[in-house]
């Protein structure tokens, strides 16, 4: 076990994965500078700069996994996935359908996601829940250095197309890339246990599709992932001042959905609050709601998630995502119901 | 300089057409569903670029997938039996004309257009990587040169020198769009400006086109990079099967009585301020559809005939019925297997 | 009221919108001969050709929107927005809250959706809930030529943007175009009632966001839409064979969705059936269970929807579509439950 | 031959340039959040450009925006306070530097490299239909060159004829990746095969920027198309404020300690076979680094000290004075405005 940030937990599951592999390749715009350890390690060919030509580079990951590589392919930030959208929905997740299932597209697409440094409306998106609409891809939201690790591994060896996001306020460098961190004259609300932690060596695959239990609770569960994680754990003690005891779930995969874990925990609290920094509607926590519904479980449900555009401004951007004061409203409203 | 073996062209665009042939009649009984875009009119340049083809080289195609991959020798039963959806076909019915892979060929197809463009240059650059000297080529149509995805891979296989060869089968339409009135520049040029070979061919010529694609070919097995191929050839068969801009030219007179109307309404409906101008929109309509037939039944070059000028009359026949039986056996391969389903 | 096709009502629609207001015009593919009758009446000026380009011109349409046009940018297929997807997620939908609320994007996104008639994985899907996922965004889908020449009107008026779909079921021409219906050998399986109806001239204005009761019911309350509307219509009879009266309601609108008109009839039989021809995931069938969840009420849930990559084999097709089968076994289930 | 007007182009340059730096310093200071992208380097492509816009244009503008819509006449105070994130801001605090709109001055941006050339077909079509003799211009990167989005524009742009300028500053880099590495052909050639005029210019030399944007914009109001100026320009802040390359190149000692262990654990690490291989990779990190370095603040050419050489020093002091004393209002109104929010 050793300790490491977020980002050099991802970076070392990588190094791992490249060195026994070598056809793994990861492909993006400015990855000599951005993956400057793998570079200086493994080479152009293997760590190789593109154009600004997401739809291009993208579609040719789909190629480059059907023809025998492991690429990952950098979209820099999930929001940019928007250029490049066909290569995902109908190319990488229908190949292996279309071909009888004789072909598969062992595709990591690597995106950084989220907001809180004050990037606005363009930058700071999630996005999980639309990618995690198209049948046949699986996403992941690590919300720690070994969850980050371990997912990453777990990406690399599945045989069909991964979405591996990255939180920026858990990844230093992008911090420091997007929200200008080194001036010292900002500051932002970094969850701590996300950003550094123990990691093994070489980290230990999380399997994809496993959510966790992070805090045992019977009053009512709380769905989570990512930074808002973080926000939920935040909210517990002043949840338990009042006496709720809230279990919380970090779900770690948001497709597939670990639906067992989220069963079990909403049929023994019989209360479900998701929080979700994804846009409200037509997304995960609509999809958490139809899981226990299909199940015959009726609950309460609540959901904080972001509700419309991202705004600029810090103060109103604090509010739009997923904030502990929002969380522990909803919380304490669920459980005096 | 090499010279094409003329009897091989022959033979692949003899079965390549046989095989659409025996598609269409297929789907004009009912045993295709949906859309059947054929690739009558594109068999000499398939054949005249695929000659090159050596094992471990890649394909990536667009909509008019079948003909490339009877050149490439899959199983042609295995693909009727995929177009007509059964569990034996080549997809095991999940893909359709559309989407046609096959692993061990090294081939697949998309009907999103332009996106045998990127999967091409993923393809060659697995081949960069695991075994240089492999090529991947990518068809695509004149119209899908207008799509970003065709664009941007050009710069990309460029920039990467990957050894992918583009090979845009211009028969000037994009169904029933005049590809030259929605284009800027000409498309040769075009490629050539992202840095690199384009060569223009006529694409009836399957000689011409087997010489351009050589030099392509070479060129990327040597890794110096991608080439773009331009290649002109009829749209004989409309754009997919059905047509109803070519149905209108064949029975001008049926259509007429279903489109008629309609149209008359439009011309003559309040304010009729414009009639004048009204007379001139239906007339471009109209003129499209004369230049579509017309190009269609007047001035269409079928590949196969000057092709066959380069063979003796003998040996014509002989690749023509050999051809012939393979096809007509694959149907009634496929036909056997459909029955057994039934 | 006059009897008219699906397809003509829509045309009607945009003929009388066109005649009023000289900045509404149309872009696409072939819209010249698709749309041939406003072609032949306005000319190239206001139905203009575009080269194959869904990106450009789509983006296109949300500046021209901007600068005074009221533009109808037709992406033939729904499917290929994906290459398209940037203009709608990061440009259309955002530039309300970018400009703080002082600039819209009046745009009309017009596209066929759906499936029945053997096109493959690529052609036949509906993307409507992934397309509800941004904010911002309406998303309507008649079901018949009123709510069709009705709803345009409406998305021609709306000064955000709009997503229009048309299901190929229900406009011949696309049938005849991309399932060669006209060969005479094939049938598809056509619901009568969405294809041909009365329409006012000139068409009254649906309301976006309206849903509709189609059949009244007490037992089970069935939310869907376009041809599965249809679908469901005919699982009645065998239903009430069987004793169940269900009730019916046509969404229409997928965004925003018809709350209280959900919640009302969900509260009523206190049974839910969503029948969507959507995806299954992350989509409208769930954001209905949390509209639902949310209000605090408690039912019985299951959906029909489509699982999976769309299969080219019509055998397979049918059935990975909800179809009349699936649907009347899913509502007896859960009727007898 | 029409004549610029240089003190009015200077004017303007030293606008937008006192313009950036008051951002800069609020960016300093962590009163503006997220990215800063500034302009400086660019002024004279854009004086020269907007020097020809009337009443009426359109701007379409990418993460570079703040120039332009300095030279547009957007008021000063409302743009800072926009970036500050206050309600009096330009668009309310909702938008921040990378999407600034004024719909007054007709006038968007976007964050998505690329995007501001479709933004720009759209005002230009519009303009085609209700205000003929209108321009629209697009600003964008030579990295936005390679993205379909600028791609499919340049044909859509140039098969509608449309009245479009599509302003390329070329300032050789793309975040860290030198464009040249990842691009295939000439740019401006590449624009010419759609079929439109491009022209390259040196942006540094307003004059020059300023003829050949004459020339696309009376093209455009006439009617006959759109145009491509291709302007070199220097990057003199880097990519964006705080730009970590620039760091490492400006305090080589403190960057080191941080991101030196891990490059040389990532040498060192065991399997040691390719040790002399790794050394030259690590080499190419930093000539990188030295190069964009290097063009920062060796090569670079300043426009405004090419400009002011058009100018008496005397011109030249009062234009920057005025300039100055601009911008400082500005900023002291909207520090006011600020202020009275906290
Ligand atoms: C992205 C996308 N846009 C539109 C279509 C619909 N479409 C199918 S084929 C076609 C025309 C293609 O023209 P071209 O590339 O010249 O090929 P051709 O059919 O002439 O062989 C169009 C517009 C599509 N399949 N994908
Ligand atoms: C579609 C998309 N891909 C990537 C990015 C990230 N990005 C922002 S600016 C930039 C470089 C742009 O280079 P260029 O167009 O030359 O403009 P410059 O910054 O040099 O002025 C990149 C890659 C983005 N914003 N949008
Ligand atoms: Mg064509
Ligand atoms: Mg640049």
């Amino acid at each position: 076990m050793t300790r490491m940030t977020f980002a050099s937990a991802i970076d070392h599951a990588l190094e791992t994965a490249m060195e026994r592999d070598n056809r793994v390749v990861v492909l993006g715009e400015d990855v000599t500078m951005l993956r400057r350890n793998l570079y200086v390690r493994f080479g152009p060919k293997r760590v190789r700069q593109t154009p600004i030509s997401e739809a291009a580079f993208l579609g040719a990951g789909v190629g480059a996994a059907m023809a025998g590589l492991r690429p990952v392919v950098e979209i820099m930030l999930v929001d940019f996935i928007a250029v490049a959208y066909d290569a995902l929905l109908n190319e990488a997740t229908k190949v292996r359908a279309f071909s009888g299932g004789k072909w598969s597209v062992p595709l990591v697409v690597r995106a950084a996601c989220g907001g809180g440094y004050g990037d606005g409306g363009q930058h700071e998106q999630c996005l999980w829940g639309m990618l995690a609409g198209m049948p046949g891809l699986s996403v992941v939201v690590p919300s720690n250095p070994a969850d980050a690790a371990g997912l990453m591994l777990s990406a690399l060896a599945c045989d069909d197309p991964v979405v591996f996001l990255e939180h920026k306020l858990l990844s230093d460098y992008w911090l420091d890339y997007l929200g200008g961190a080194s001036r010292g004259t900002v500051s932002f609300d970094v969850p701590a246990e996300g950003t550094e932690g123990e990691v093994e060596k070489p980290p230990r695959p999380v399997p994809i599709g496993e959510g966790r239990v992070v805090a045992q609770g019977s009053d009512l569960s709380i769905f989570s992932l990512g930074v808002s994680l973080h926000r939920c754990l935040e909210a517990l003690p002043s949840l338990a001042d009042k006496g709720i005891r809230a279990e919380v779930i970090d779900l770690r995969s948001v497709a597939p959905l670990d639906r067992d874990l989220i069963v079990d925990s909403a049929r023994k609290t019989g209360r479900v609050l998701v929080v979700d920094e994804d846009f409200i509607g037509f997304g995960l926590s609509g999809e958490i709601a139809a899981v226990m519904a299909e199940a015959g479980l009726k609950v309460d449900f609540a959901r904080v998630c972001t509700e419309g555009v991202i705004p600029f401004a810090r103060r109103l951007e604090d509010e739009a995502l997923p904030n502990v004061r929002r969380i522990a409203e909803a919380a304490l409203a669920m459980a005096s119901r | 300089m090499m010279k094409p073996d003329i009897e091989r062209l022959y033979r692949q665009m003899a079965r390549m057409r046989f095989f659409e042939e025996a598609q269409a009649d297929l789907w004009d009984r009912g045993l295709i569903p949906g859309e059947m875009h054929l690739g009558i009119g594109e068999e000499a340049v398939v054949a005249g670029v695929l000659d090159h083809l050596e094992e471990g080289d890649a394909l990536a195609l667009d909509h008019r997938s079948t003909p490339p991959l009877v050149a490439r020798g899959v199983d042609l039963a295995s693909m009727l039996l995929e177009v007509m959806g059964e569990e034996e076909g080549l997809c095991r019915g999940m893909g359709g004309h559309m989407h046609l892979f096959s692993r061990e060929h090294l081939a697949g197809s998309s009907g999103i257009v332009g996106s045998s463009a990127p999967l091409g240059a993923g393809f060659a650059l697995a081949a960069q990587c695991l075994s240089p000297g492999a090529v991947a080529f990518s068809f695509f149509g004149d119209g899908a040169a207008n799509q970003g995805l065709v664009l941007e891979s050009l710069n990309l296989a460029s920039a990467w020198k990957l050894p992918q060869v583009f090979v845009c089968k211009d028969n000037r339409w994009a169904i029933t769009t005049r590809t030259r009135s929605v284009t800027g520049g000409c498309l040769a040029r075009r490629a050539a400006s992202f840095g690199m070979p384009a060569y223009r061919v006529d694409g009836t010529q399957v000689e011409k086109v087997w010489v351009a694609a050589g030099k392509a070919v070479r060129r990327a097995r040597a890794g110096r990079g991608p080439s773009f191929i331009l290649a002109s050839c009829p749209r004989m068969e409309g754009h997919f099967l059905g047509d109803p801009l070519l149905r209108v030219y064949r029975e001008p007179l049926k259509q007429t009585v279903e489109i008629g109307p309609p149209l008359a309404r439009a011309m003559l409906s309040k304010p009729l301020a414009a009639l004048i101008q009204r007379c001139g929109y239906l007339g471009n309509i109209g003129r499209t559809i004369a230049t579509l037939g017309g190009e269609r039944y007047l001035l269409a070059i079928d590949p196969l005939r000057r092709g066959a000028k380069l063979l003796s009359e003998e040996a014509r026949a002989r690749i023509e019925s050999e051809a012939k039986s393979e096809v007509a056996e694959a149907v009634s391969r496929a036909m056997e297997r459909r029955g057994r389903n039934d």
